[in-house]
């Protein structure tokens, strides 16, 4: 009880005894959990996406974007790196930048324009030696020693990753081989074609969406257009492979085509023999070599990566308090997608985002799961599909990627 | 093409009716204010300015308004809510082949059952207006929402 | 001075020395305070007003409600029973029913549609074996330990109450002699026919709401719309009842019909001849045996039962944060009613809820009292007219309620 | 009664002249916008759907109008505020016996003493109007917020 | 001056042009609204009624419009947002020797880049307008928040 | 990183080591460190700026206030003195006064009706004897201990400062020496008045004002406005004087009309050569004898008097919790005033408040100081300009008023 009066003992003893099969309702509200996960897992050994290196294609481009809750700006600077860093200005704390994309010759801070380069340098402090032997810095100052805070940076395959930690591990092997491999499918070294935002702000817990993407038994149930238009059985071949540490897992589905069977019967809508009137939103045609039409993938802590039809996106999601996160989708293409490729892609997004045919519906039961699982007395969720373990594993009714994911955080918040 | 001249009560109507369709639950009467080969699309400013062609909702026919009506009666979940548009500063700014320019103003608000009436959103639309026989109808429609960010989901046309 | 920075001492030397003749303010804005009140006193040993079972009158019948800020689902089983459930999923904590009421065979959640029946038994759990041989709930998996949260129910004169606590005193000896009476006077076993409702969200601490029902005192000097049409005097035959425990109170007027006195001078509109254009609106006929015009009554934690004129409905108070509730009204007569006092309980309503011509002064003074108490230097609350007692009295200008609430207060808080 | 068809501009002025009294808190003009015979109601989208009876505020007659704003203007207590009412989409659905049917949506913005200006409701009407001499007024109406919940008080009609 | 009687169309489009102007962040399109000796005045219910002459914003001639204009757009800082007006219950209210006198209710909603849309403000504004030429404008503007306390800044006009 | 997780340890230790050349971000948000100011500043040894005097010109004439966030009442009694009281009922805590300002024979609470007359003693009890020798208040009731919490009061030049302390030095040793001297410059005796008021409420901490208006650096470099039509430039006459405490400062400047510099090159604008299209709105007139243009000045705690142009203003710093605070101006000139001075009056008025062709600048980047201080990892100011001290100096490119606040915040704090 004595979580709810806000002061969570965050030892492993706060944990159900249960373990892995129980997750305690406390995560997903508690202001001095919140305050935790931002110092040790965003602000921690993690590799943060943040951005397309897209977004920023030519030397000064940047845009804006969150390690964490933490507003970060993404920056081409002239040797063609890609930079990041924290959205503050050393002087007195300014937000350095407040549009959210744009092109720079360096940044400049609105209330006394200091100026840093895009490497985040200090370069410019106006009068700095005073007025008429007046005032201005004392003579020991040193401007490298004020410049801005700079992130660790990892490309791989177009997509930027960032870090406050300076000894986090490779991306590869953050992301072990089965992991790496699926990613490496999606961002193959092709140019990427960044097609659009999707933003919404969600009245959730920020870990909810991720539960809600390793969570396959809820896609058949959930996703009634999915059902309805047999886009999606629950008896169709599908995989999970979590990492090591449980915090990455890639989901891999097939499109099968079979008659009725037990599982469809117990899934299948009221709407049987509905057709849709334009059916274009859902025309696919495969793209990748190894057949599968579609996988996600979630990479510790915050990113969804999506491949379903002919629709690719990034999900960025991005805590905002207890109660809130963002979910910003970056929906993208490949540069030498032909144009009916294009088309296609973005006919597709119709399915997703906050006004998705599938996805509204995710959206929706965020919120609710956030409100039953915070108002009324403590309590905590049974994840008892597919057992007690946290292995990889087959079919879509299992939930082991959900304690995979608890698995990654209890060690990284020592609960 | 009609030259027919728009009648501003007219089109006062079609904002009016249009409207009051998606606030009443009446959704089913919502694609009848679109001809045939209509475009709707929702987006935000930040897609627009930025050239990016991903809209949140995005339909290239009457059809596809039926599929999101269908949508949103039989399969999508959401939390029973009611909306209320209004709209403001409706005017003709011009004419295309497709039929007359106009502009609009709104706001949307939304209620979630049990809870007070909040501020949805807001921005402009976009449109092409002409007459099928006597009926003035949206050829093209472009909503465009002043944020980028949805406040949780979109789940009706605006 | 600690309390002002929200670490408040829950010991009983938290309460200042006078004892209830004072009520300290950290009361009605401290969050741990408020914390502690759900757990102890909405999830304790109390019985809290969820509904009229008219409401749910069939089988399958549901309306939501709430315990405390906790949200419950009040329905109605095929046995003819009402169940009480806190509306979340045992599965991973989705709001299980989202609409305001309606009627149903089960209740299925949006999420992954785990199913329970009206007394809460998980019924369904959807591929719970798997999927051909893959993943699924494990063997011992026992659906009997899995349903809802169901609490502990009594109806009386067609009113349910819930309760977290299985210990709690059977309703009679809870309500005590002298109140169960007069809640049996309103309640007397005719059926209740539902006229409506009337909700609001008001920027005070729910106890304020309490406090003013049990406020004779402000009677004849806030509401001018009853002195100035003479339905209210400050010397009219007043008495009120408390339980043992103070948690319960009731209070009734008798209208009289005397010339002016000292009293009335003191409170008099300045408005004297006014007479109102359309007098329906206050013209009430006698209804109950024994000749009183009006009772009050508050049951321990947050229920008002309000007869007046012909007026009757329960006022729920819900607690939302420390500074805010809402106030639910369920306006009601008898299925017995002939129309034309359907009519009147219509009309009278005008005098009550957020737009009541005499509520709504009721509805602005709580913010104000909430504003002025809570911002600024700590102090507490001077509450001795009538004494430092808690006994029953008579009259008007009388705080022993008020009291006799704290008492009570104290008691189950441990303050 | 009269079968005189209703001018648009006649409707969109007598929506903006009694918002506008209202607003500009001028009380005492506002009964004169209705029939001394009028029905005037606010009530929620909840009460109406259940079929419940009871309204937030109900008046059966021009008199009670007058009771209402004696009680605004002298006994009612309330913390000083100001509303702003914008009203969108009136437009005439048909017409009856007691005078022609109109709707219309609101929203309402509240300003309390010291503080931001907020929104107070959203919501439409569902009106009866006719003229009496050269006035157009309202026979009946039914103002139905979108939200069971009122933010306080309502100490003023919408 | 002209005593040509208004176009309540005119009036409208007026209203919707200016706002639209303001929306679009084509700040410099707007002092064509007014004519040369104009008055441009934003203040708020609370000095108006206190009969305190400061407003927020102030202008005693277009030029005082071009040059606020230069401000919005060349050295005012403000962080990124956009607005949108809705403006209802326009109305004539009478004519003096200025011109023909107007009423109107305003909300204003401001989205902040990366943020949800809030409401900004809501007021009515007080007008004077007059033809020069075929042109309606504004000779005077004056309008008046219901609030006294802004949000954060007033970079625009309103 | 303690204090993100909202436990400062406000002892000297938490302050960074460097001393006052740096500012921890946590002073900003954090809600304890907010309690605790409302505590030891605004409630302890300070005198708080209320009002203009004439703004409550006449006996009964009132105005709300604020002493820190606590509602205060600001009122003339008949005896011609200025009263402040906490605006709190003594009864039962109900916000006395509602309006905004207005004039009373007495103070009415609108609950019930107690009264207290314009030096805040009790005057009125309804019903204080109970009514037929029932209920009322004890005999021993003392209405002379009931009265309103007032405060002392001290007005000079005619404007109202209040102190919850009964131990605070008079005005003129607060104030020290040289920031009377020009305090008394303005409020010279003359009668003042008052021509209308702004407010804002501004998403950030009131701290961030105080350091804007003591930081003269900025307003060359943030206000293009003024660089742009050369109101202003970084090497004017500049001198800024504070008093031993460092909690009230006083600055000056006197307009320069001087070739280009090299300081003005550093900040000259890129419209060098326009012109206003109505130079009314920055064309002034010398109005005090010692010929500056211009003085700033803070008092301690929440005051900044402003006189520039022919603009004479009060800034009051409302707080309104840790991330937002409100900022009150009172335009105001002489009673003497010619009409034309009136009208420069009014006019220069353009430039201030939240529309202000260069407050708005100041009202914006407020917001951005908050938002880039207090989201992200915790961190601190550097505020070297002009060394580490907190002596007088001269010139614009200088803190050393931003370290003599903090000197003082910092000794009444105890961090
Ligand atoms: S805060 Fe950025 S330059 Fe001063
Ligand atoms: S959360 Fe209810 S079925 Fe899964
Ligand atoms: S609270 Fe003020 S008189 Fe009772
Ligand atoms: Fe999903
Ligand atoms: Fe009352
Ligand atoms: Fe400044």
């Amino acid at each position: 009880m004595t979580h709810k009066l806000n002061v969570p003992n965050l030892s492993a003893a706060a944990w159900p005894e249960e373990g892995l099969t129980r997750v305690p309702y406390f995560l997903y509200d508690d202001p001095a959990v919140y305050a935790l996960e931002q110092e040790r897992i965003f602000r921690g050994r993690s590799w943060n996406y943040v951005a397309l290196a897209a977004e920023v294609p030519a030397a000064g481009d940047f845009a804006r974007s969150y390690v964490g809750d933490t507003p970060v700006i993404v920056a081409r600077d002239k040797d063609g790196d890609v930079q990041v860093f924290v959205n503050r200005c050393p002087h007195r704390g300014a937000q350095l930048c407040q549009s959210w994309s744009g092109n720079a010759k360096a940044f400049t801070c609105p209330y006394h324009q200091w100026t840093f380069d895009l490497k985040g340098r200090l370069r410019g402090v106006p009068l700095r030696k005073g007025v008429n032997g007046l005032g201005g810095m004392p003579a020991d100052f040193d401007p490298a020693r004020h410049g801005l805070q700079r992130l660790a940076v990892t490309v791989r395959g177009g997509v930027v990753f960032a870090s406050f930690a300076d000894d986090v591990p490779g991306f590869a092997e953050y992301l072990g081989p089965s992991n790496l491999a699926y990613f490496d499918r999606v961002f193959d070294g092709r140019g990427l074609r960044v097609l659009g935002k999707q933003r919404q702000r969600i009245s959730a817990n920020w870990k909810h969406v991720i539960e809600n993407i390793r969570d396959p038994y809820h896609a058949t149930l959930l996703h009634t257009f999915f059902v309805t238009f047999r886009l999606w059985r629950a008896d169709q071949d599908y995989a999970m492979k979590l990492d090591a540490t449980g915090g990455n897992a890639v989901q891999f589905i097939q499109k099968v085509d079979r008659g009725p069977t037990e599982a469809t019967r117990e899934t299948t809508s009221r709407h049987a023999d509905v057709r849709l009137a334009d059916p274009r939103v859902v025309e696919a045609v495969p793209e990748f070599a190894d057949g599968k039409s579609g996988a996600m993938q979630t990479i510790w802590p915050n990113l969804i990566v999506q491949q379903t039809l002919n629709s690719l996106a990034t999900r960025h999601a991005v805590p905002h308090g207890p109660g809130e996160f963002e979910l910003h989708w970056t929906f993208f293409g490949y540069e030498d997608d032909p144009p009916e490729m294009v088309e296609r892609r973005l006919r597709h997004a119709n399915l997703y985002g906050p006004a998705g045919l599938v996805s509204a519906d995710d959206s929706e039961v965020l919120n609710v799961v956030q409100l039953g699982a915070t108002k009324g007395p403590a309590g905590r969720a049974v994840v008892e599909l597919g057992g007690a373990g946290t292995a990889d594993a087959e079919g879509m009714v299992n939930e082991t990627m959900i304690r995979g994911f608890y698995k990654h955080y209890r060690q990284i918040m020592g609960i | 093409m009609t030259t027919r001249p728009i009648d501003r009560n007219d089109l006062a109507a079609l904002y009016a009716e249009c409207a009051a369709a998606l606030d009443d639950g009446e959704y089913e009467r919502w694609p009848a204010f679109f001809t045939e080969d209509c475009s709707y699309v929702v987006t935000t400013k930040e897609n627009l300015e930025r050239g990016w062609p991903i809209a949140l909702l995005s339909c290239e026919s009457r059809g596809m308004l039926l599929d999101r009506v269908f949508a949103v009666q039989k399969t999508l979940f959401y939390v029973p809510r009611v909306q209320r548009r209004l709209v403001g500063g409706a005017r003709l700014v011009g004419a295309g082949d497709d039929g007359a320019h106009a502009r609009a103003s709104f706001a949307v608000f939304e209620t979630l059952v049990g809870e007070h009436t909040t501020l949805f959103a807001a921005g402009r639309s976009l449109d092409v207006v002409r007459y099928e026989g006597d009926a003035l109808k949206f050829a093209k429609r472009t909503c465009v929402l002043d944020s980028s960010l949805v406040p949780n989901s979109l789940p009706f046309p605006i």
